[in-house]
């Protein structure tokens, strides 16, 4: 959670990803301009101190030994992927990323040493597969179906995009951790602003928070009807 | 004069550290903090609002930001009384401040079963009636907007507990100080207010409410002239103390609230900005205090000239 | 779709050429706004409250900034409904908008003398009651806080008119609903709503209220979520035309009460902060009409989904 | 009226004197961190643009021909006056200025070109004359008793300075004109908020306005029991 200006102007904090670390020390912090908070965030400077609380909740679960992970990014969704996949080796992960247009394709590389190979989706066709990154999604596990018991699926991206993957990974019955957003206030539990509708568990609570126990999730104990 | 000026206060049955508490619902049940508060330094923690029965709370979106402050509905989700004893409360015993249970129902029996389930529970340093929620005896008309429902509720919560007993008011009403007097009258211990404002915002580009549940509460900065007058009705109205809540996020808003007559203050949206405010709320007291000169809080407290 | 979307609106016998009006108190008379505003592009102006005589206002400080918002106890300070006529009226009837009186008396008796005063004056496109002012007849009780003398209020001025009988509503009450529909029923024309909410700021060095007069009127951004809300819950309980009032700074504002069912608003700080605001909000609905293919603004208004 | 900051924080504009101009296009603002907007505005970068609404109100009548100008400032109130300086020649004019101490002396021939001669009293008498303004005024009155009918004095500070150089230009019967501060929202006349209270006249009305009918006032028609 980032506090953009000290001040009133906006109140909240905004939650963000942390996109890769330095020496375990710098978290590097990849943005889009959505709206006014991000807006003065894009005025910062370099040097400029921001606070900081983090990081919190629940990131993603590594892959096991055998499995293959596919990463699912939409637009700036790619930015805790990279952070995932900055933890995996080359020939572990597939990496695609769907974005609206070429002119708005997001490359972290260009900000992190690493250089990582990645299947660009753009809505209008503009670079890369034309269409949305999910059908880049289709395409690759019509190709990989035998090796479907040791794939993994991890997305963060627009709801409806999650949705998709969602359903795509259940047809095919392919486990999948999603990374969820939600407006958020206090980021620590206790505001219960950043609620997301699961499907009724023993303990009959209804509700999770992306905070605290997200954002990333197992795909199939939130309840996408409500999203 | 440089010692560390005396902060204590005295609400009635209530004795605090200082009068610097958490408000409740931006707190979670304080657990939520303790890896950045030291929560020991606080002067009380008021929980979550807690139902007989756990809620899971609205729809969302639950929270939209506005100008200098946020709408919730968040429906008041929580665990229950139940599991809020058997859960937290063990946990909360081991901190040494006031903690303070918020407790609202539907029904002023239910108002009486959570009365009667915190009977003899050590731990608990007071209850918080929250009058501001709807009533369904009375087809979904809100409790605290009306002196007689307000006074009866207030009624049956003390004549069940053994603790002091504060009631919280809603701001959404024509005469503040008819309900404080209302509720002093009926044998609150304490009143504390303010609880949110009513507001709304709107989503222009799909043109929908900015909250699944439409409308919510206004909290925040913003908010906090109305909660300093109506703090102040209430000091002028009642004899009982006052704990004024309401856009509370540095030392000079809670000195505010104290010189206009309250006894102690709840700091709510501030603690999701500012994680932690109440801790240097209290600092930033004592520096004032040192700075002016003023060895006890108290002779700030109702010092307003006019 | 390029066009120039329409932008008129009629509410009942009110037609304007666009909904974006000056808020009362926050743009004098017109005048002194001359140089920087293109006067003739504004839906409406409505003048300073004014009284049978000429009022000096209140002690100063009279306003206070706080958190995304201000207060002011300005104390009604106006040259009084005649002078008004000789000398500001003349010049404002060359002004091509709806010019909108706002009145404010002490009394029922009072109103009806100001009803009577503007009775075939030329150049007024309606009255703009005020009732959020102390009554003298009832001991200071604010008129506008009570259904019952908003009614009468409402009668007199009514009977004693021959312009459209706008009624602005405080917010400062625990059901705006009752008190629109109250006012409806006497016979207003248009409903606007919302007065400022009361406040009060503490100048801790001193420890003195920031105003001389104690307590003031909030606005600003600070209050449009409780604003929205209330003027969505006015839409919801009356048939008559609804104008929303308070925190209008963008067309984004704007919007959301248009959206919400007013058929028009008011813009009041907002004056302050940026002179030319209410030009400004009148660019931004037309090209938000464009940018989504809106040929007239009457499809917007009241198009919330819920 | 300056804009210190777009957004709401702080909302309302803060009133500034114009201090000088250089070919009737660049206005210097001279201003003191009292608070928040000043603090922000302290902050500010060279060429950024800020929005600025000016010049209202009524300035200062200058001096006849063969009037002699007596500038009394307080702490920033030497903004304006020096400005008004600036319009005369040096020996029409004998300018004095008072701060609390030695290290706020502000020294505006810094930023404009020419160079101005002031005379300094300091409250803790850390440099030049040692005592308020007010003291040194009343000295070079007794110096120059003669001359009163030809003095005018020009004041800008807080009010309990300019109550007392009122006072003082009063009992002498010396023409005075005082640059009050107020708490201002429109500037323009229009909210009635930045009001001075004066002594009734004809029409009765008691309050004039700082930001349209002054800043500057004849000191004689403040009803100075009322600041
Ligand atoms: C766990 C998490 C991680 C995130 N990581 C990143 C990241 O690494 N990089 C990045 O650019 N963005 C990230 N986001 C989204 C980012 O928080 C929002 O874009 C930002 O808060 C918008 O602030 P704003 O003031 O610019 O927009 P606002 O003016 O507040 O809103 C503009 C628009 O953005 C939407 N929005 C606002 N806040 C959020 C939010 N918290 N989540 C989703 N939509 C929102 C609003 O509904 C609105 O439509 C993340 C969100 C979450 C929940
Ligand atoms: C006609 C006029 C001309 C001025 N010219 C100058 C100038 O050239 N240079 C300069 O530095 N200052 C000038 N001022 C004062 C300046 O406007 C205030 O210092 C400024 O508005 C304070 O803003 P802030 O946000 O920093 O303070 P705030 O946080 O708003 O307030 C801090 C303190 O300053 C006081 N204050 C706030 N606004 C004013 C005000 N308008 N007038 C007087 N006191 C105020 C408050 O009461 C408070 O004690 C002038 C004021 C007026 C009325
Ligand atoms: C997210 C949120 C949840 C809240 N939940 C409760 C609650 O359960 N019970 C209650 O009495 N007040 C609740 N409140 C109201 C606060 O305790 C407080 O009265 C109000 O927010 C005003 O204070 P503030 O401006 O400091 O936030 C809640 C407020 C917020 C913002
Ligand atoms: C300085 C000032 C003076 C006002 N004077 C009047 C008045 O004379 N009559 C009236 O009906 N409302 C008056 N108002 C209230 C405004 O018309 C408006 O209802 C309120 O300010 C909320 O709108 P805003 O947030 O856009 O300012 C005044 C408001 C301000 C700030
Ligand atoms: S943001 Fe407060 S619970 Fe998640
Ligand atoms: S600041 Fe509005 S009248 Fe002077």
């Amino acid at each position: 959670m980032l506090r953009v200006n000290e001040g009133i102007d906006p109140l909240l904090r905004r939650p963000f990803s942390i996109c890769g670390t330095t020496d375990g020390e710098i978290a590097l912090i990849l943005y889009k301009i959505a709206g006014h908070g991000t807006e003065i965030l894009s005025g910062k400077k370099a040097g400029e101190k921001l606070s900081v609380m983090g990081p919190l909740g629940q990131g993603f679960t590594l892959p096991g030994q055998n499995e293959k992970a596919v990463l699912v990014a939409g637009g700036i969704g790619i930015a805790p992927l990279y952070f995932l996949a900055c933890a995996l080796k080359d020939n572990q992960m597939e990496f695609m990323s769907g974005f609206d247009t070429s002119g708005n394709i997001i490359s972290p590389e260009k900000i992190a040493g690493r250089s990582i190979n990645i299947s660009i989706a753009t809505d209008d066709g503009s670079e890369g597969y034309s269409g949305m990154v999910t059908g880049l999604l289709d395409e690759y596990l019509d190709k990989n179906i035998y090796e479907k018991d040791s794939i993994i699926i991890y997305a963060c991206g627009p709801s409806a995009m999650l949705k998709k993957v969602s359903s795509i990974a259940a047809c095919r019955e392919i486990p999948c951790q999603v990374s969820m957003e939600a407006l958020m206030a206090c980021g620590l539990g206790a505001c219960q602003g950043c609620a997301v509708k699961v499907f009724p568990q023993n303990d009959l609570t209804l509700y999770r928070h992306v905070c605290k126990d997200g954002p990333v999730f197992p795909a199939h104990i939130i309840d996408w009807g409500a999203i | 004069m440089n010692r560390s000026p005396d902060l204590r206060v005295t609400l009635g049955p209530l004795e605090m550290k200082n009068p610097v508490m958490t408000a409740s619902g931006t707190f979670g049940y304080g657990c939520e903090f303790e890896s950045l508060v030291d929560l020991n330094l606080l002067g009380g923690i008021v929980v979550k609002g807690l139902s007989l029965k756990p809620m899971a709370g609205n729809p969302v979106p639950r929270i939209a930001e506005t100008p200098a402050g946020m709408l919730n509905a968040i429906g008041l989700a929580n665990i229950g009384v139940n599991e809020f004893i058997e859960k937290k409360l063990p946990w909360l015993r081991g901190i040494d401040t006031s903690v303070i249970v918020n407790i609202y129902g539907h029904s002023t029996d239910e108002y009486e079963d959570l009365a009667k389930a915190f009977k003899g529970v050590e731990g608990v340093a007071a209850l918080e009636v929250n009058i501001s929620c709807p009533n369904v005896e009375m087809g979904g008309m809100v409790f605290g907007k009306d002196p007689a429902l307000s006074a009866r509720v207030t009624e049956r919560v003390v004549k069940n507990t053994d603790k002091p007993v504060i009631v919280k008011l809603t701001p959404n009403v024509t005469d503040i100080g008819a309900l404080a007097r209302a509720v002093e009258e009926s044998g609150a211990d304490i009143i504390s207010l303010i609880n949110t404002l009513t507001g709304m915002a709107i989503d222009i580009e799909r043109r929908r409410p900015k909250l699944a549940n439409v409308s919510g509460g206004l909290s925040g900065p913003a908010i906090k002239p109305v909660a300093l007058y109506q703090v102040w009705q209430a000091v002028n109205s009642v004899k009982i103390p006052v704990i004024g809540i309401g856009g509370i996020i540095d030392y000079r808003d809670a000195l505010e609230f104290l010189i206009a007559g309250a006894k102690a203050v709840q700091v709510g949206t501030a603690n999701f900005v500012n994680p932690r405010a109440t801790m240097d709320i209290i600092e930033g007291l004592k520096g004032y205090c040192i700075e002016k000169g003023i060895d006890d809080i108290n002779r700030i407290i109702g010092s307003l000239n006019i």
